[in-house]
């Protein structure tokens, strides 16, 4: 990061102070998850994701190339991060090799890549010379906390409503169909995985944190900017709806209790219940929307048509 | 076109700019602290990003990027602000062309969006930029915002941006034209006059769209 | 890949080990005592990487420097020979090399006591002479070695295990073969508590197993704190007897 | 009369008489042209001395001007002077030791890096370095400039800021004190400082001050109820 | 205080060497020169500088040289000059619906035009400045604007580039011999055509585009550079080894296996080459001319000797061909095109940055544009 947001003192204390008395500066409680809006664009794959006032973009697209040589059976996922001073100007253009930017799009990576979240052998055309390489472009453009679960959720969204152009296969000869001659197909998901980040804060001195017996430590869900800037540590852990961890990172930052840890990892699961549904709920009702647009396309159509 | 001002929090101005199959957002942030080597001892420091739809960015977006910064440098009060920096942020959401061939679209709508995002920014500028897309196609007809089938059949491809004055209406320059493709002369001046036209009739909606953020910001 | 028998119904794993045996661990410190202020070498199974730490001392860079209190620095170096085929690529600046390095600062940024150090920089280099598996755990344990060598104060030991998990056994410390078989969680923890400075799991863990594993991983970095104490005392012994002698 | 000025558009003054220019207005140093270079409401106003005109409009980056009230957050300090942030990103300002009262070289502020201040510009070129101070320099006291201790500090609109601290008119603050004790201290640079009691009412004053910046006058009022009670019922 | 100190100081103007002013100031310079009639590199107004052009100076491909440039040129205008070398690249065509008779078919015959049917060339601009660095903005921005130019000059049909590979076979007596499938005879007919691939191959084409002794913008030195190598580009013939298409992998991964074929190599034949088809009338060229205004004010000598002389008018005048360091700085209004003499137009491109840009100066650019492609075409 280029230069940090200042936060006053008084205002650090007020905060952490708030805490210990168990309020949030949006007035949330600990464990609630922000409101999660999707909007999908005109195309596939465009999603729009907003928790607050957070909102990452993703795109994602394909294209026919070569596949690795080492798999011929496997198509290309990439998904790529770059932040730009859109979402803060504490952000750098180009460079993300910070501490903080290289974790997002770690995290990220392990989480949907990593993870076989989608199905690559899906999307091999001719083995060993053909395949789709499918990318995810995330664009982080308000940056309000909440950057991982909210680019985890744009992703996989994006994944999933994304649908690539038909093909026929003549041994060595591909044609792509362009998507108003046929009916794209969509991706292989093989399972759906979403993040959810907890902040700790300590509201006792360090020594109390490590030798103390108390776990008086603060766990809250989904920070916000300001309360991401004063936390002592981060855990994100990423589940999907069969009751699997797919990752958890708890990169350093304050020491917290085993157990502490697992109740965090539960709390997750009913909230990432919650937003798979949510998920597949919205594409469905968008698909749903494009039919009845399409039908009415057609019928105009055929209507100038006789 | 839709625009919507205001649309990011973290950032002093932005806009959300949608015209047809463009989709533009543009942040501005500034005056601010320039790092030591982007320092300007008279005048504000322009720094332009422009991020495409899809992919990493290449030599075409900054190609994008040094356009955008031909066409606003004369727009703002540069000496106003002296060793200062204002970052010009511009995310391509939709680029409605096909990219590998064009980019007159883009080049519009990030045009467009940035001057929004100045607006609502409050930097200190001296006109307002409007820019038109247009193409020529084979039978010698003006299309303005031409889709990218239209793109692809034409003939040649413009990219205009008026300054404009004195209620907008007075044409104080032209900040840009980039014309590809084959045309003469003769075509060319039409395409200016055209495109003045549109620039002059769009203006209108900027100043709507201006009218209606101002009334917003101060509760009228 | 032939299918290897990573954990026969005997009980037993390729090495021969049970699923609650540490590798060998074998460390010593004061390695290098003429190329930094703290140093330490390792060997946990085939892991072999030593740690220098140089400082407290002044930054070289007026941007590191910090009124309150020290700024740490890792670096992390990962030889291209310390993998059975020597890569090609150097590994300095791949991200996950970027991340482990992160990963260690901020582990060590809360249990080293920074703020008594203010304006100064203090520097942890690491070199990885060979790997196999469990790494990060590894570089953890050196690094906590090194730092008490370069007496720099901090509230406990951070001890490193990863740990396994092979359908519903878990396995304590894994080796790179049995790395790639199965999903493996790296925790590091903090002294003889229960609390955890680092977690890092990477692949598909049932939720329902997670406990277990961890219940595991902290039992055996209790353990390795144990062989880190004994090395330190042994060494302090040593080292009170050779300045009796003078 | 409502006019809507957009930049480039001719201001309605008369350039035969002394024109003083306000904010949103610019002498273009090469050209000498008067323009307006902000988006928003002319606003002219014919006095003895001549006209003032001004654009209204509102922002978010503070720029600083001479006299204006700002609220600083310490962020460095040097042998002579404390550095001060007026707004994450900006330039800082430079904040004397001697800008206190009672101050001599012997008798130096106390201010911590974190701490936050209330001052007064005092120098703003352009191409230097603006100074604050935290006296008034008229009578030698503090008038009510220096450290702001606890509380907690939010950020606003300019405009608004403005609001509150220059429209006698607006409700705001009135309507607050109906519901706790406060403290506050606005800076035009659009960071406001409130302190109160305890820790309840400062969260709802915090609240209640950002949603009134996003809407009408006439909807403050049900707004801090609303708030107010909000967190009244958290408490049971 | 010292007597002495306070001694008034006499104050002496003082005079500065042009090539001094020059650096100090470029716009005072600038406009010293433009009041006296001429620009600082002492050119008139209109007057470009002249373009010199060697050809084939450079080696190219073939069985005497290991190089694999096929196209080049230098070109050298005033102290600036630009050596372009055109290399090229077989790839395999993954635009799979970009048949050229496919999209005849699909588009009709009067889609000549569709710029899909077009190529372009990959430049990489190399601007010496005697140190390594990453690219600078002006080297990525020429580049892509190349790049641009020629993709909608639609200089280059695709089909010109497409690779019809021939095959070499050897036969019985271990005679090799290479047929391609435009010369060959009724009996190669029945041997070529099992090799008939499913692939389609084609050129590409990258240009290292270097300039040297940098005094003012580049892109026109460099397009014309570049349309020179373009001209002179020779494309070898392209064969496939009769041996290797015969040859199958096997593949296993997870158990899974599969066969891949068609692994073949393509190679080039040093010793045949044939010409690139352009669209001849396509070709033209580039030419940047500068807006400004004299101001009278900062000329040498109003002050002194005319002082009746009525107040002269700001006048804006058209420069041609921007050079040097002074004239870069100064000049914001900037008109570049790329034409032919025929005066059609490729590419126009207006910034007006500073003086206003008016109808008559774009029309004087025209013309004056139409007289330099003139100039430049006599010369390939």
């Amino acid at each position: 990061m280029a230069k940090d947001i200042e936060i006053s003192t008084a205002e650090a204390q007020f905060i952490v102070g708030a805490l210990k008395e168990r309020y949030r500066l949006d007035g949330r409680s600990f464990d609630e998850f922000r409101e999660v809006k999707i909007k999908f664009g005109n195309e596939y794959g465009d999603v729009m994701v907003e928790m607050g006032e957070t909102k990452v973009h993703v795109r994602i697209s394909c294209q026919v190339t070569q596949p690795y040589e080492d798999r011929p059976f496997e198509g290309l996922f990439l998904i790529s991060t770059e932040s730009t001073p859109m979402a803060g100007p504490q952000f750098e253009n180009g460079t993300n090799t910070s501490g903080d930017e290289v974790l997002i799009s770690r995290i990220i990576e392990k989480a949907i890549r990593r993870s076989g979240a989608l199905d690559v052998e899906g999307l091999c055309i001719v083995a060993g010379s053909k395949c789709w390489a499918v990318r995810a472009n995330v664009h982080f453009l308000n940056c309000d906390g909440g950057f991982i679960d909210a680019s985890c959720i744009a992703v996989i969204a994006g994944l999933m409503h994304f649908k690539k152009p038909d093909i026929t296969v003549h041994g060595e000869k591909v044609i792509v169909h362009p998507l108003d001659e046929r009916e794209p197909v969509p991706l292989g998901i093989l399972h759906i995985p979403i993040c959810v980040t907890f902040s700790f804060f300590n509201p006792q001195d360090t020594e109390e944190n490590i030798k103390g017996e108390s776990n008086q430590e603060i766990a809250i869900i989904d920070a916000t900017l300001k309360e991401e800037l004063l936390r002592d540590g981060v855990l994100t852990v990423t589940l999907n709806k069969n009751r699997e961890v797919v990752q958890v990172s708890k990169a350093g930052g304050l020491p917290m209790d085993a157990l502490q840890l697992m109740e965090c990892c539960h709390k997750a699961y009913s909230i990432i219940e919650r937003i798979t549904d949510q998920i597949i709920n919205q594409i469905k009702e968008d698909y749903k929307e494009r039919e009845k647009y399409k039908a009415l396309l057609s019928s105009e159509n055929a209507r100038d048509a006789s | 076109m839709q625009v919507q001002t205001g649309y990011l929090n973290k950032v002093d101005g932005s806009s959300h700019y949608e015209n047809k199959s463009v989709k533009v957002i543009c942040s501005v942030t500034g005056p601010i602290e320039p790092k030591a080597r982007q320092e300007l001892p008279t005048q504000l420091a322009l720094e332009v990003t422009v991020r495409p739809a899809i992919g990493v960015p290449t030599t075409r977006e900054i190609t994008l990027q040094d356009k955008i910064r031909g066409v606003i440098s004369p727009i703002i009060c540069r000496y106003k602000y002296p060793r200062q920096l204002c970052q010009i942020t511009l995310q391509i959401l939709e680029s409605g062309e096909e990219e590998t061939l064009f980019n007159v679209k883009e080049l519009i709508g990030c045009i467009n969006s940035t001057v929004f995002a100045l607006i609502d920014a409050a930097i200190a500028i001296n006109s307002i930029a409007v820019g038109v897309s247009m193409a020529v196609m084979g039978d010698g007809t003006f299309i303005v915002d031409p889709s990218n089938e239209q793109l692809k059949k034409s003939v040649s491809t413009h990219a205009l941006v008026f300054q404009l004055v004195d209620g907008s209406k007075v044409v104080e320059n032209v900040l840009l034209l980039d014309s590809f493709g084959n045309f003469d002369e003769s075509t060319l001046f039409e395409v200016l006059e055209y495109g003045e036209k549109h620039a002059l009739s769009l203006a209108k909606d900027f100043r709507k769209t201006i009218e209606t953020k101002i009334k917003k910001d101060l509760f009228m | 890949m032939s299918r290897l028998e990573i954990y026969s119904p005997e009980g037993l794993r390729l090495d021969g080990r049970r699923w609650n045996e540490l590798r060998k661990f074998d460390a010593s410190i004061n390695t290098h005592a003429h190329l930094s202020d703290g140093s330490s070498y390792l060997e946990q199974g085939n892991n072999k990487i030593f740690t220098l730490v140089k400082g407290p001392r002044e930054p070289s860079q007026r941007s590191q420097l910090d009124q309150s209190k020290a700024t740490l620095n890792v670096t992390v170096n990962i030889t291209r020979f310390s993998k059975f085929e020597r890569s090609k690529a150097s590994h300095k600046n791949e991200r996950r090399t970027l991340e482990i390095q992160t990963s260690l600062v901020r582990t060590f940024e809360k249990n080293l006591m920074l703020q008594n150090y203010p304006r100064t920089v203090i520097d942890i280099e690491i070199h990885v002479l060979q790997q196999d598996g469990g790494l990060v755990g590894s570089l953890i344990n050196g690094i906590t070695l090194a730092c008490i060598d370069a007496g720099i104060a901090m509230y406990d030991y951070i001890s490193g295990v990863s740990v396994g998990l092979y359908d519903t056994v878990p396995l304590l410390d894994i080796n790179s073969l049995e790395e790639n078989a199965m999903s493996c969680a790296t925790l590091g923890v903090v002294g003889k508590t229960e609390k955890l400075s680092l977690l890092l799991v990477e692949d598909k863990i049932p939720l329902d197993r997670l406990e277990n594993v961890l219940a595991i991983g902290i039992a055996g970095a209790h353990r390795i704190r144990d062989l880190m104490d004994q090395e330190l005392r042994r060494h302090a012994q040593k080292r009170i007897a050779n300045s009796s002698k003078k | 009369m409502l006019r809507l000025i957009v930049p480039g558009d001719k201001l309605d003054i008369d350039l035969t008489k002394n024109v003083s220019l306000g904010p949103g207005v610019y002498c273009d140093p090469r050209t000498q042209i008067i323009q307006p270079v902000n988006a928003g409401i002319e606003n002219i106003q014919v006095g003895k001395r001549g006209q003032i005109v001004h654009i209204d409009y509102d922002s978010k980056r503070y720029v600083p001007a001479v006299g204006d009230f700002v609220v600083g957050i310490i962020t460095g300090a040097f042998a002579d002077s404390y550095r001060v942030s007026l707004a994450s990103f900006s330039s800082p300002v430079s904040l004397s030791y001697m800008a206190f009262p009672n101050a001599s070289k012997k008798n130096r502020p106390t201010l911590k890096i974190g701490d936050l201040v209330y001052a007064r510009v005092c120098t703003a070129e352009k191409e230097l370095e603006a100074e604050i101070e935290c006296v008034d320099s008229t009578t030698g006291q503090s008038s009510g400039f220096g450290l702001l201790e606890g509380g907690m500090v939010m950020d606003v609109s300019l405009k608004f800021a403005r609001n509150l601290l220059f429209d006698e008119k607006f409700p705001l603050l009135r309507l607050l004190s109906q519901h706790c004790k406060f403290e506050i201290a606005i800076g035009v640079n659009g960071k406001i400082w409130i302190k109160t009691e305890d820790t309840k009412d400062t969260l709802a004053c915090y609240k209640s001050i950002l949603d009134c910046a996003k809407h009408p006058v006439n909807e403050h009022a049900s707004i801090l109820k609303r708030n107010f009670k909000a967190l009244l019922n958290a408490i049971e | 205080m010292n007597y002495m100190e306070a001694e008034t100081v006499e104050v002496q103007p003082i005079t500065l060497q042009p090539e001094v002013l020059a650096r100090i100031s470029p716009e005072l310079s600038f406009q010293r020169h433009l009041s006296l009639g001429f620009r600082p590199s002492l050119r008139g107004f209109e007057e470009f500088r002249d373009v010199e052009l060697e050809k084939d100076s450079l080696s190219r491909y073939s069985t005497h040289s290991d190089n694999n440039v096929i196209g080049s040129s230098v070109v050298r205008s005033g102290d600036m000059f630009c050596i372009t070398k055109i290399t090229g690249g077989i790839i395999e065509d993954f635009e799979v619906n970009a048949d050229d008779d496919f999209l005849t078919k699909a588009l009709g015959e009067n889609s000549k035009n569709d710029i899909s049917r077009y190529a372009s060339v990959h430049p990489v601009v190399e601007v010496e400045r005697g140190r390594m660095g990453a690219c600078t903005d002006e080297e990525m921005t020429v580049s892509q604007k190349l790049y641009d130019g020629v993709l909608h000059s639609r200089l280059i049909p695709k089909k010109s580039l497409a690779v019809n590979p021939g095959i070499r076979t050897t036969d019985e007596n271990g005679e090799i011999r290479v047929i391609y499938p435009d010369e060959q005879s009724k009996e190669d007919n029945i041997l070529t055509r099992d090799f008939q691939s499913n692939k389609k191959w084609s050129y590409v084409l990258y240009a290292k585009i270097q300039v040297f002794s940098r005094t003012g913008p580049v892109f026109d030195l460099c397009w014309n550079s570049l349309i020179y190598a373009i001209r002179s580009v020779k494309l070898p013939r392209a064969f496939i080894d009769e041996r290797a298409v015969d040859l199958k992998m096997t593949v296993r991964t997870k158990g899974r296996s599969a066969t891949i074929k068609e692994t073949y190599d393509i190679l080039c034949d040093p010793e045949m080459c044939s010409p690139l088809e352009l669209n001849e009338e396509n070709i033209s060229f580039a030419s940047n001319y500068g807006i400004t205004d004299i101001d009278f004010e900062a000329s040498l000598d109003v002050d002194e000797e005319d002082e009746n002389m009525e107040v002269m008018e700001p006048k804006t005048v058209l420069i041609a061909d921007i050079d040097t360091e002074s004239e870069e700085t100064s000049i914001k209004s900037i008109i570049s095109i790329i034409g032919n003499e025929r005066g059609n137009l490729k590419h126009v491109s207006v910034i007006g940055g500073g003086s206003k840009v008016t109808p008559d100066m774009i029309k004087r650019a025209l013309l004056l544009s139409k007289e330099r492609a003139k100039d430049l075409s006599t010369k390939i």
